[in-house]
């Protein structure tokens, strides 16, 4: 049913409703992803006491059980670890890693044990398993509840990368996410959650792998990534409006595996490029493009590639600070007219 | 109880109230939309960082949670620079750079709130071990929450102050509940306390509520690390009166809960059992808490009134000195 | 000892004389520079891989350490494809891309060694859910080392079976040692079984080196595994006959130690014992010697006759489908 | 004095032992850096009974106590803590995490307290400590031992990160990286441990950020790191004896700080960039590296960049696969010859 809309957040939820509801092996377990376990008030009703720190697991405890809906302790390593064996035992597990900001009391069991198990066994394994994570800035969230960080993920063999930008997408990815049979760590943005989008009922899967060109263009390709695509299009809707610019706003939506092609067939029609990215800037997805695109068709292009990222500071408090620190509509426009040579 | 000195008594309630006081203020300038981000307060859990501290000095140490504000007023940060700090202003006590969830002041032996749970466990090693290695007697008390306690850093981090008999007091406060998770759920031990067989130490459960208890056990705690003879693992359990962050529907928490943390609120309590012995006047507790409210009050025109820090402050601070 | 088969004698003994012979015969082709890397031997510690295993069958999972070999034998994964991994061929139980540390078979419900101290803790606990979530009767034994225990990961790992009753064992195999570092200097609690208490689960200690004693104990921990009642911790006592890897200079290890050993060896209490009470014969026993040893010499050749993987394998199986 | 040769195992031990004899405030911790702790027959007689694990800190508990070199459990989340906040309160501890594959038990004590604690204080605490970790491939120690992953660490704000490739380098950078007042990440090539080179007595400071051109050339520059400037240095010397081809060689020694200039420079000169980076090659230091020249010096260059990296798969066991892993002498011969339009 096209036109029906709802948030990103639904549009999360409906897809892990929906497989939990074809494929009795997919479990979620996460810190208070229903919350008030054993509470005779709260469980003994079928009920929950939050889904999710953000409600996006709402309603699924209900429906499916404490059995497949498991509320964890704060034990990052045990119950991710315990995802990925369960993956090599027979289930599908979707595992919450509340905030991305921290995997480092988490990674050994990601990245060495779900990454790297089917190939130190020779192929005779898979992990088919799903990582759920917050990541972004712009909650006033401070420090270490407010980084991005796929770039770390992007980097290990083995893993498969996610980052949404809309609803839709989020959706069609994460269903394609859970039907993968190897590991895929999903990234959500904190402030797409409330955001509305048309999503259509019912089951659909959008490949991992295959990028989306969200607005096509003649002059510039700009690739953003997650939150950052709306600022490119909003930027992309300025330079229309006030030069008569056309940019190509090119959303890769997985990272690993990345559309290359997408990105470099945009390149070599429009011979400029702009990566926008909210991670911090060094070993970052923003120069993975870079790299990708110079090595690849650096003769398509008619100067140099720019990069629009975070600093690399960590991420402040303060309003004013942090709203310095994220890349906003402005700081793309002005990429887009430097790539142009306009200034 | 009767050991405690008259100055000790008036320093615990003062601090108790200012805490009361700071975290009632936040919650109210929360929900008027003032303050940017999330905030996690202390309220009702006050008597758990006032009996340990009233132990340190400034060259002792202490680390710290998410839930950070009562502790640093127990250890003595400045409220004036803490509230700065919750409004993201550059008088704050991290310049605005860190929020409620990053306070700190080294200057005072406060090592930071800590946005990570079970994060501040390690941490602690760190500063006795500065202790044991420099022969300085400073110890360190590290607190962390019930849900912490099963953060796999808080396993390693008790182990190895018990084997290097680090100067540190462990201590979990136990407010029953991780966010929405009752803590009988999340943790298999019995007690939490019970967790000190594991590594050898002394493993106390303590009323949380009640600040001459946790008083007492930390006093004891304390002295023995400061002789040298290693850490001490005590459970306090207590009650938060405000829901897991400002904005919580706290759906987990029953009407029957809410009332006995009501009847043991701790200084109601601390009232009542100075007042009966004739420890204190009702007239100077008054006036604490009048003192108390003002003080709050002032940090908040403080904070008001303080500046933004310049946008470009978000690129100082990340180095010593780069490259 | 009464209640144990004949079959299962014979099977604990050709087992444990499978993984020595192996062993030791790694260890001599090591030596002869004739393996690549570094290998971690289980020689010494047979009676515990043995007596856990003895109750399991291919539907129940093991999870393992750095010091797999042991671990493999007894779970049943063949031999020949053992060797040749350690080798690096393509007809290794991984296709040479493991390893002696990443030695796997999970059609035998062998989870894999583990070149990461502590890793297997939470695996454990994901086998133990499959069986849970899909209710089948499948027990998990998580083996891991002293060195292990003060890991993180086994902290919540013991704690998250605990809460969740996952159908788990804990067999922590205190060899005395984490590489040249005594247990009980790393270790702050008295016995490394106390730890149980910290989970609400039985806590046992038991002689490594007296497969009867840990037949004994895992067999009521998995039974009470299989009931529903969730995880025991066992710790077996035993030593290790070679170095923490092979090269390992042995400095740290006491010519009183080493007789100790010697005296309490597995596989010679086992005989002794069968033999006194007349419940297999000498001969059985020397046969069962034999064919171990054959059985190994045949793994060699195998291993030594076997290809290796072409060098563009190693861009294979990294994922099951890319993009 | 000059002409004193050394290997890099014993440059580092060196360089720790000289700053600890100068600055009482220097500790050394993690697991067996001594070994045998509390044994009556090795600690009795002031002895160890390892020196580290493969003996690069042999000889230091015998010197400087077990008070200042510390055994530790196998807890590096809680030791590599106590280093960050022994470093606040006033300590300069360097601590082994004994290879850089087992970053994921402990970094959220690494980056998430050592690397943002100065920047969530306001700028009111300082961290000066250091890491030292082992990396790369090379000794069939296979999926969970062999890594290099210094991109992760690069990433992150508030580290700084150092790879010597030389024993002269390892010295006087780990002296520079005791004495730096921020977190520093020091990685150290197993495969380089026994390698020899002249070493100067006596302490002498290398300062971070600062890149050594390893060999002066015309043609191309070659960005190497670690072991693989010694790769490339063997790839220079061959092109320039069979084909006369003259390659510069920049060995970047920081990651962070990067030397960028210098790198720039040389492209400048050459027209022609190649990165050599034993990683593997999703959002490394090899892109990073190419975006870096892409975006401030893209029109020096007279043809795309070339990246020789380890490829996108976890480390392999078997001598025939690692051999292939690793990036060869041959590989980059190859890519200097694609740089330079000769194939
Ligand atoms: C490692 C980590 N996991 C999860 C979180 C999210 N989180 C923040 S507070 C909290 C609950 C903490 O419970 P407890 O330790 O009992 O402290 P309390 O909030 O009750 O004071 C959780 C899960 C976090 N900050 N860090
Ligand atoms: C997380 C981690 N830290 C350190 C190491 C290096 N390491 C390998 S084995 C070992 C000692 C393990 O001791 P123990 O658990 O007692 O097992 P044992 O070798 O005695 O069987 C260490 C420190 C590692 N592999 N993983
Ligand atoms: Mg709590
Ligand atoms: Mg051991």
């Amino acid at each position: 049913m096209a036109g029906r809309s709802m948030t990103f957040r639904e549009a999360i939820n409906e897809a892990i409703r929906l497989e939990m509801r074809r494929d009795p092996t997919v479990i979620i377990m996460g810190e208070d992803v229903a919350g008030g376990a054993r509470l005779p008030h709260v469980e003994g009703r079928g009920e929950e006491a939050w889904g999710g720190v953000l409600g996006v697991t709402k309603g699924l405890a209900k429906e499916f059980g404490r059995t497949r809906v498991l509320d964890t302790p704060i034990s990052e390593s045990a119950f991710i670890g315990a995802a990925v064996a369960a993956a090599a035992t027979g289930l599908r597990p979707i595992a919450e890693l509340m905030f991305v900001d921290f995997f480092g009391v988490c990674m050994d069991q990601i990245f060495n044990q779900g990454a790297k198990l089917r190939y130190m066994f020779g192929g005779k394994a898979k992990v088919p398993m799903v990582i759920r994570t917050m990541v972004g800035a712009g909650f006033r969230a401070a420090g270490q509840h407010s980084g991005c960080h796929y770039s770390v993920f992007t980097h290990m063999p083995g893993l498969k990368t996610v980052v949404p930008s809309t609803p839709y997408d989020a959706k069609g990815l994460l269903i394609s996410a859970i039907r993968d049979d190897d590991p895929v760590i999903f990234f959500e943005h904190k402030v797409l959650y409330d955001m509305e989008g048309e999503v259509p009922e019912g089951e659909y899967a959008i490949p991992l792998g295959q990028a989306d060109i969200k607005r096509e263009g003649r002059d510039v390709t700009v690739v953003a990534i997650g939150r950052m695509v709306h600022f490119a299009l909003e930027a992309a809707e300025r330079l229309a409006a006030g030069d008569g610019v056309s940019v190509e706003v090119v959303d890769p939506r997985t990272l690993s595996p990345l559309d290359e092609e997408t990105i470099i067939s945009s390149v070599k029609k429009t011979h400029r490029l702009v990566v926008v990215d909210e991670d911090n800037p060094r070993c970052s997805m923003a120069t993975d493009i870079v790299a990708l695109v110079t090595t690849r068709a650096i003769e398509y292009l008619d100067g140099p590639p720019q990069m629009v990222t975070a600093p690399h500071t960590v991420v402040p408090f303060s309003p004013v600070l942090e709203d310095y620190y994220i890349p906003s509509p402005e700081k793309i426009i002005q990429a887009v007219n430097t790539a142009l040579g306009r200034v | 109880m009767a050991e405690i000195s008259r100055d000790t008594l008036l320093w615990i309630y003062e601090r108790m109230r200012l805490i009361r006081c700071f975290e009632d203020k936040v919650a109210e300038l929360f929900a008027q939309g003032l303050l940017p981000g999330f905030v996690h307060l202390y309220a009702g859990e006050e008597a758990i960082a006032v009996g340990v501290c009233a132990h340190l000095t400034d060259r002792d140490y202490i680390t710290s949670t998410h839930r950070g504000h009562g502790h640093c007023i127990a250890k003595g940060v400045d409220i004036n620079a803490m509230m700065a700090e919750l409004f993201g202003k550059a008088t704050g006590a991290c310049k605005g750079k860190g929020g409620s969830m990053h306070i700190a002041d080294v200057s005072k032996g406060m090592l930071g709130a800590n946005g990570i749970v079970g994060g501040g466990g390690p941490l602690a090693c760190g500063s006795g071990l500065t202790a044991k290695v420099t022969g300085s007697d400073s110890v360190t008390a590290c607190f962390f929450g019930d849900g912490a306690a099963e953060q796999g850093t808080m396993h390693e981090a008790m182990n190895l102050a018990a084997i290097w008999k680090l100067p540190v007091i462990f201590v979990c406060e136990n407010n029953l509940y991780a966010e929405s998770t009752p803590w009988f759920y999340h943790c298999a031990a019995r007690d939490i306390a019970d967790r000190g067989v594991a590594y050898n130490m002394p493993g106390i459960l303590v009323d949380g509520t009640d600040v001459f208890a946790v008083y007492e056990a930390a006093g004891e705690a304390i002295a023995r690390a400061r002789r040298g003879e290693g850490p001490t693992l005590i459970e306090a359990r207590a009650f938060r009166y405000y829901g897991h962050f400002q904005g919580d529907p706290l759906t987990y928490r029953t009407p029957e809960e809410e009332e006995e943390y009501r009847r043991r609120d701790p200084l109601d309590q601390f009232r009542r059992r100075v007042l009966e012995r004739n420890l204190l006047t009702a007239d100077e507790l008054d006036a604490i808490d009048a003192r108390a409210r003002e003080a709050v009050e002032a940090a908040v025109r403080f904070a008001q009134a303080s500046p933004y820090p310049a946008p470009e402050e978000c690129l100082t601070d990340v180095y010593v000195k780069y490259p």
